[in-house]
């Protein structure tokens, strides 16, 4: 039989004194104490996404952007729609840090007040779209059957029709403005957000824990809003943190078609589709600071959207 | 399943009954008439036209008549370009659009593919970075303005390729890429992830167990599991990309059909919208339809003729 | 942020890495492609020699059938492929074509043309008296449904067989004999031979049209009669316009081969002219700054005027001096100066320069600036409109514009005009094209912007265009006095007098202002070195005949 | 009896956002050819990690074996290239995992995943033997009417089809070394029983050694040779299936045994084990056990307890062995 302190254990600093072998006092409560704290699910998401550096940059970014579209323009001394045609044209400055557009009016002003469109676009465009699209998807997914099949088919209908024919009909029905061009992003961009939820509802649908709270008796809507959206949450979020840039975008798109914002407001997409020949002209700063924006907002939502992903995603919790 | 492809085919020509009818809708409660000059017309030369055109029928005769056409599959000759039919219009546009289009899926889907296996496997690495700033900005970059600044870099500046026109490969290498880099993007970060969840799974394990080489565990195992979420949004992208065509097309002169849907809109050019339309939609329920298809085969699981009645 | 840099640099490498491999294939590839033209030819000798033009038209002509395409993207093709009676110059007057002269009658009424012998057609029959019978009843036909039939109702009966009045027989147009043709007016009309030099006017080769009457709408069974024939028309592709060696000057025509590619986009256009593919080429409006002083630079008038229309019916501009405050408010000079750049003139009047009385004396000239930006006026005059309608506060208005990138920039300047020379605000809108058009023919709108292009050479087609009834009103404005001196000055054969007729109607215009001008419109086209001979004339089509290329 | 198999002092750790877990602190067992060691602990104790890094299949990052040897027929498998390791793993040593719905890949068929293993470790295997050889394994596992079952997929088995289908797929190229990670844990209790009996089955038939991880201790019973109960990382007690049953010295291991539902002691109550393991971020210098432990001295919150041999092949780490503890025991009167 060995001794104890002949053994070669790095744990112990020392050798072992006599007086050590006591009895000790339980304390369970410091045994609990030293495992792991618990947390909520949505503790640990965000403990998780905090360690994500990329998403955290992405999330830094937008909280700089918002605070720039709400004081930006207060910055400079130059009215958004204030047209100077003499200046037209001039490089970032001191005077001008962005630089003028074609009419002369400053480039820094126009971005925030643009941010200011382009993220109210977004925001609108993919909260309208994630509440059709969850329910929709919600009830087709749960459903099931006929009325998931006839559900899906009008989605393909909707496909199939002519977007600029839509269009067109909107503007002149409703005639040019924010609400417009909010509505002709949402008139079938709630689609993806219909399909990803009904994904995931046809998948957890048949976990255990909603078979047994159908068993139960439980109501249909109540098994939705109890169990199945908040595991679709995650889904969600990742979604709506990806609609967000893209109707950014498909806003840029609509200005291309005539549909964008007008005068003395700016967005970015109307900023950047106006400015579309600095390709060749080299007046970079007019489409180089709306359009970096642009981008860089995407790029921010995307890593945000995988970051957290990530982090919500319970399969990968560990 | 040859009765399931019966059925979805009846209900394909259900559903673009449908999307023919509400785009006949859409389109007479337009304001505008594709008669509307400028100049005015005698009220007999308008009245000649209109009845030639079958405009002075009521709705109802004209949806008829539309229905005729797309029945017999001839939709008579475009009022904007009353030379042609649009039967010739569709003969002549649509091979070059689907050219395009397919080349821009079969480029978007291999590279899109590629960049995002390449990303999974060294998942957070310098590459996985460096694809996926690739695949954002390709999302972040709107195709007209790539289309402009290509051409602009790789015709003007640098003439590499030639900027406009569609008449040699060379032509149709920057077209390509303008409009295949979202759609890339887009691939790209949905195989990455799908790639990444399905690196974790127990038959990834099971399969390494086994001491097979990694090639075949990613190419036998992941990827045809991984490929399921592109393929589910395949349809998505194929719409994305017809209506991307028009704006490629109109920027590089090519003679498709994307430039006739949106002149014949904005012309209100009766006979080419509904043919064209038709057409589209046709074209895009089936490829659908054939996406299922797909999705069935990559997936065992699914079974096809129960999917459509369960 | 560090890391986002360097992948940001690392990517920049791989594209330009990317491009430089691409590019040394590329070369090997477009010299193979050099080559393959080269053979496509039949003869490599004949290559050297041959003269081809590069051009774009920008879009697929509406129709090369006469009647049919009353557009600038059918004209340019037609007034090449084909010649009517007269032609018009290089000074951009009428000359002989296909007719070698003309009488006319005392009275101005009577036209007797005398068609060349040597007129034929490219497939080598003869120009007749009778294929210009054919295709005029052809345009006034009203099953034919042209646009441009209103042009012809200068000629006897014409405006009643289109309305279906008449009958064709009545038509006051004559085959003589094979040769000659008798064309009998309603009224002295002193331009007509300007109108005869319209596309619309063309002769159509009466057998060919009777056996297809599909005859103009494919390559193969096209025939012209005029300096090229169409040998190649992919269609929304390209045409490929060959020298008419049956055309009876053919000795004058320089090129060999004309090459037509359809580019709509203006940055594309430029871009292909930049790398070689095209000839000549417009100037996309923000290089216009870079380029309008620049070598190989033409600029040339396009008779014409881009104006917005006041409707007369609705609040606030009911009231004439309301009106002429807006339109004193705006500064044309400036926004031709900064916003359309393209050295356009800017308009003081109605009628754009370039046309002559029969004195030689310029037309803007001798009426003088009748429109000129005055804020101070501005403002006075709109106080006063303001006190006569009893308004405390200006009406809401709204400018309407087409949708196009031109039309935004011009609006938003106004827009700021109007904020800082009246203190009004004004509300931007745009509609699609032909949601627009039905509007403002519908006197929907306030203020609305407006585009007019002459057809024919005389300021009477333009000043015709506000009297009561006429289509190109679209303002609600109806003056008795105004109608009475167009009406006077159709019938009036006085050339001088009927000059001073319009001196004064354009002056009535600009006191009344149910529009007020912006800028005339102009042709401008940098070429290739080497391209000489272009002509463009104000009427708006390009002229060939007497191109050529180094 | 010849060893196949040594693990000798090995650590892993893995790197995740919240700091570096020693999952793996210095384990050390032998495995004999032809027997079965169960190695027994909690959920999280690294009895997993353990399996997976012999079959070195750690993702790396964020896992890595830090230090110690993995010596299987002589050879370090921790200094293995990945290369030589796939040719050991699936020929020499196979591993099956805890949930059968999950370990077979849903889009291939039955006989593309048993085959596929065959045809990359013998590369000139004809197909048709390739073939044999499955249906002949697939009786084996106790699979009817194996050739039409070889074309279909995975989700048209039930849950012990495919248990025994993933076995199969384990055997194919008959291995050595079976690693058995959980194998019955996600199964009904009947077939969990059919599973064990095809285990002991193959085992007589082929030979093979099994490393059994389980937390389940009547599964242990049923089948295990030796039994080796790991704790927060660490093998606290290593003996034969008797010993450890009739003669367990380490705390741990007499309250995991109390924790289970025993047949043969009717009327006891189930005693579990209060607490919960530690955080593995950071271990405690100690005995990781000393929290929990009704038997807890000052000693073993300070130092690590040395192995104790009790007999030649049952080992214990626990300082109630020292003989200082001893002697406190017999001072104390009641527990």
């Amino acid at each position: 039989m060995k001794l104890a302190n002949e053994t070669n254990n790095n744990h112990s600093p020392g050798p072992v004194r006599d007086e050590w072998f006591q009895w000790k006092e339980k304390d369970l409560h410091k045994a609990e104490s030293v495992s792991r704290p618990s947390l909520s699910y949505w503790q640990d998401a965000w403990k998780r996404l905090l360690k994500n550096k990329l998403a955290m940059m992405g999330l830094v970014f937008l909280v700089l952007l918002t605070f720039m579209a709400i004081f930006g323009p207060y910055m400079s001394k130059y009215d958004v729609g204030k047209i100077d045609l003499p200046n037209q044209y001039q490089p970032p400055s001191a005077d001008h840090w962005f630089g003028t557009d074609s009419h002369g009016r400053d480039v820094f002003v126009r971005t925030w007040y643009g941010a200011r469109i382009s993220l109210f676009v977004g925001l609108m465009a993919a909260l309208i779209d994630c509440v059709i699209g969850i329910v929709y998807g919600g009830i087709s997914g749960f459903k099931g059957g006929r009325t998931d099949n006839v559900m899906m088919r009008i989605i393909e209908v909707l496909y199939g029709i002519p977007y600029l024919l839509v269009v067109i009909l909107l503007l002149v029905v409703m005639g040019p403005s924010l609400t417009t061009i909010i509505v002709a992003l949402t008139v079938t961009g709630w689609v993806g957000m219909a399909r990803i939820v009904r994904g995931q509802v046809l998948q957890i649908k048949n976990y255990e824990f909603v078979l047994a709270s159908r068993s139960f008796g439980t109501k249909s809507w109540r098994i939705i809003r109890k169990n199945l959206i908040p595991n679709t949450m995650g889904p969600i979020i990742v979604q709506l943190t990806l609609t967000v840039p893209s109707a950014i975008f498909a806003e840029a798109f609509l200005s291309f078609l005539g549909l964008g914002i007008q005068s003395p407001f700016a967005s970015w997409g109307s900023m950047a589709n106006d400015s579309l020949g600095a390709i060749l002209s080299g007046n970079w700063w007019t489409l180089f600071f709306p359009a970096f924006f642009i981008s860089f907002t995407m790029f921010a939502f995307n890593v945000l959207g995988d970051g957290l992903q990530d982090a919500l995603d319970p399969k990968l919790r560990k | 399943m040859l009765k399931y492809i019966m059925k979805r085919l009846l209900i394909m020509v259900v559903t673009l009954w449908i999307i023919v009818t509400l785009t006949f809708v859409l389109m007479v409660s337009i304001p505008g008439s594709p008669l509307n000059e400028e100049r005015g017309t005698t009220e007999q030369v308008q009245k000649n036209l209109e009845s030639f055109y079958n405009l002075d029928k009521p709705y109802y005769v004209q949806y008829l008549l539309y229905i005729k056409s797309i029945a017999t599959f001839d939709f008579g000759p475009s009022i904007k370009q009353p030379d042609r039919t649009v039967n010739d219009l569709l003969g002549n546009g649509f091979p070059i659009s689907f050219e395009l289009g397919m080349w821009t899926i079969i480029v978007a889907v291999i590279s899109g593919i590629i960049l995002g296996i390449i990303a999974a496997l060294r998942h957070n690495g310098i590459v996985d970075y460096l694809a996926m700033t690739i695949a954002v900005l390709g999302i972040s970059i709107p195709n007209f303005v790539l289309a402009t600044l290509l051409i602009q870099q790789l015709a003007v500046n640098h003439p590499i390729f030639p900027p406009a026109t569609w008449s040699s490969p060379m032509h149709m290498v920057l077209p390509i890429i303008a409009l295949a880099t979202g759609p890339m993007a887009i691939i790209a970060r949905l195989t990455r992830s799908t790639m990444l969840e399905v690196l974790t799974q127990d038959y990834i394990k099971m399969a390494r167990a086994k001491g097979l080489n990694p090639w075949k565990i990613i190419f036998k195992h992941a990827l045809k599991n991984a490929l399921m979420p592109v393929v589910t949004i395949m349809g998505t992208l194929l719409a994305g990309i017809l209506t991307g065509t028009f704006v490629i097309e109109k920027i590089f002169a090519i003679p498709g059909m994307g430039r006739y849907f949106v002149e014949s809109i904005n012309q209100r050019d009766y006979p080419v919208i509904m043919g064209t339309t038709v057409f589209y939609s046709a074209f895009l329920i089936f490829a659908l339809f054939l996406v299922d298809i797909a999705y069935g085969i990559l997936d065992p699981r699914i079974k096809l003729h129960k999917k459509a009645g369960e | 942020m560090k890391k986002v840099f360097l992948f940001l640099v690392a990517l920049i490498a791989v594209v330009t890495l990317a491009a430089c491999t691409a590019n040394q294939e590329a070369g090997k590839e477009d010299k193979n492609k050099g080559d393959q033209k080269q053979t496509d030819n039949a003869d490599g000798d004949k290559q050297d020699k041959e003269k081809i033009l590069y051009m774009n038209n920008s879009d697929e002509p509406t129709s090369l059938d006469p009647a049919i395409g009353f557009d600038a993207v059918s004209w340019n093709s037609l007034n090449n492929l084909m010649e009517g009676l007269a032609r018009l110059g290089k000074d951009h007057n009428p000359e002989p074509a296909i007719a070698e002269k003309w009488d006319i009658s005392e009275d101005g009424k009577t036209y007797t043309f005398h068609i060349r012998e040597n007129a034929n057609w490219s497939n080598g029959d003869p120009v007749t008296a009778g294929d210009f019978v054919y295709s005029w009843r052809y345009l006034l036909d009203p099953d034919t449904g042209s646009a441009a039939s209103f042009l012809g109702y200068f000629i006897k009966g014409a405006e009643e067989y289109n309305s279906g009045k008449g009958s064709a027989e009545d038509v006051g147009v004559e085959a003589v004999d094979d040769k000659t043709l008798k064309v009998t007016l309603k009224e002295p009309t002193g331009f007509f031979l300007n109108i005869v030099t319209n596309p619309s006017f063309f002769p159509i080769n009466e057998k060919v049209a009777k056996e297809n009457p599909k005859w103009h709408a494919e390559a193969d069974s096209f025939v012209s009669n005029g300096p090229f024939k169409l040998t190649e028309w992919k269609h929304n592709d390209h045409m490929l316009f060959e020298k008419n060696d049956k055309y009876w000057d053919v000795d004058n025509v320089k090129l060999d081969k004309v090459h037509w590619a359809m580019v709509n986009d203006p940055n594309t256009e430029y871009q292909m002219f930049e790398s070689g593919d095209l000839d000549m080429t417009g100037i996309p409006s923000e290089m216009a700054d870079q380029l309008i002083e620049g070598d190989n630079v033409e600029i040339v008038d396009q008779a014409g005027l881009a104006f917005y229309r006041f409707n007369v019916t609705k609040k606030p501009f009911q009231n004439k001096k309301i009106r002429k405050a807006f339109a004193l408010a705006i500064n044309q000079d400036d926004i031709v100066k900064f916003v359309t750049k393209t050295k356009e003139e800017a308009a003081k009047g109605f009628v754009s320069p370039g046309f002559k009385n029969p004195s030689g004396e310029e037309f803007r000239d001798a009426n003088g600036d009748l429109v000129k930006f005055n804020p101070d006026e501005a403002k006075k005059l709109l106080e006063e409109g303001m006190k006569e309608e009893g308004y405390d506060k200006l009406p809401k208005v709204t400018l309407t514009y087409n949708t196009s990138e031109d039309n935004k920039a011009v609006a938003e300047t106004m827009q700021s005009m109007f904020k800082e020379n009246l203190g009004v605000d004004v509300t931007l809108e745009n509609t699609e094209w032909n949601v627009f058009l039905e509007d403002q023919k519908a006197l929907k709108h306030q203020l609305s912007r407006s585009s007019f292009l002459f057809d024919y050479g005389d300021p009477i087609n333009f000043l015709e265009s506000f009297i009561t009834d006429s289509s190109m009103n679209r303002t609600g404005w109806s003056n008795k006095e105004y109608d009475k001196l167009i009406a006077d000055a159709k019938k009036e054969a006085d050339e001088e007098k009927r000059w001073d007729i319009m001196y004064k109607a354009e002056k009535l215009l600009a006191e009344e202002m149910p529009l007020f001008p912006i800028h005339f419109y102009n042709q401008v086209t940098i070429y290739k070195d080497g391209v000489t001979g272009v002509v463009r004339h104000p009427v708006g089509y390009v002229e060939l005949k007497w191109a050529d290329k180094e | 009896m010849e060893k196949i198999l040594t693990v000798d002092n090995l650590h892993v750790t893995f790197k995740t956002y919240g700091g570096t877990v020693q999952a793996v602190r210095g384990v050390h067992f032998d495995l004999y050819k032809g027997e079965t060691l169960a190695i027994v602990g909690e959920s999280g104790c690294g009895k997993s990690v353990t399996s997976n890094a012999i079959m070195r299949l750690i993702p790396n990052p964020p896992g890595k074996i830090t230090q110690g040897r993995i010596i299987f027929k002589n050879k370090d498998l921790t200094r293995l290239s990945e290369k030589n390791m796939r040719k050991i793993r699936g020929v020499d040593i196979s591993m099956i995992f805890q949930d059968p719905m999950t370990a077979l890949n849903p889009t291939l068929t039955i006989e593309s995943q048993l085959i596929e293993g065959l045809r990359q470790h013998k590369k000139n295997i004809s197909h048709r033997a390739a073939r044999q050889k499955a249906l002949d394994i697939m009786k084996l596992v106790g699979i009817s009417n194996p050739e039409e079952r070889m074309k279909q997929y995975p989700h048209q088995f039930s849950g012990g089809m495919r248990q025994r289908i993933v076995i199969a797929i384990a055997l194919i190229c008959e291995p050595d070394l079976l690693i058995a990670d959980e194998p019955t844990t996600a199964l009904d209790v009947t077939i969990q029983a059919q599973i064990l009996e095809l285990f002991e089955k193959i085992q007589k038939v082929t030979g093979v050694a099994i490393i059994l991880i389980t937390h389940d201790l009547g599964v242990v019973a049923k089948i295990a040779d030796r039994i080796a109960v790991m704790y927060a990382g660490k093998i606290i007690e290593v003996g034969t299936k008797r010993e450890i049953f009739y003669h367990s010295e380490h705390p741990y291991t007499k309250g995991l045994l109390q924790s289970v539902p025993r047949l043969d002691l009717k009327g006891e109550s189930l005693t579990p084990i209060d607490g919960t393991p530690p955080d593995l971020f950071s271990p405690p210098s100690g005995c990781p056990f000393a929290a929990r432990c009704p038997y807890a001295m000052e000693v073993c919150d300070k130092a690590y307890p040395a192995q104790t041999a009790l007999t030649g092949t049952h080992q214990v780490d626990c300082w109630l062995q020292d003989e200082r503890a001893k002697k406190l025991l017999a001072h104390t009167t009641t527990i």
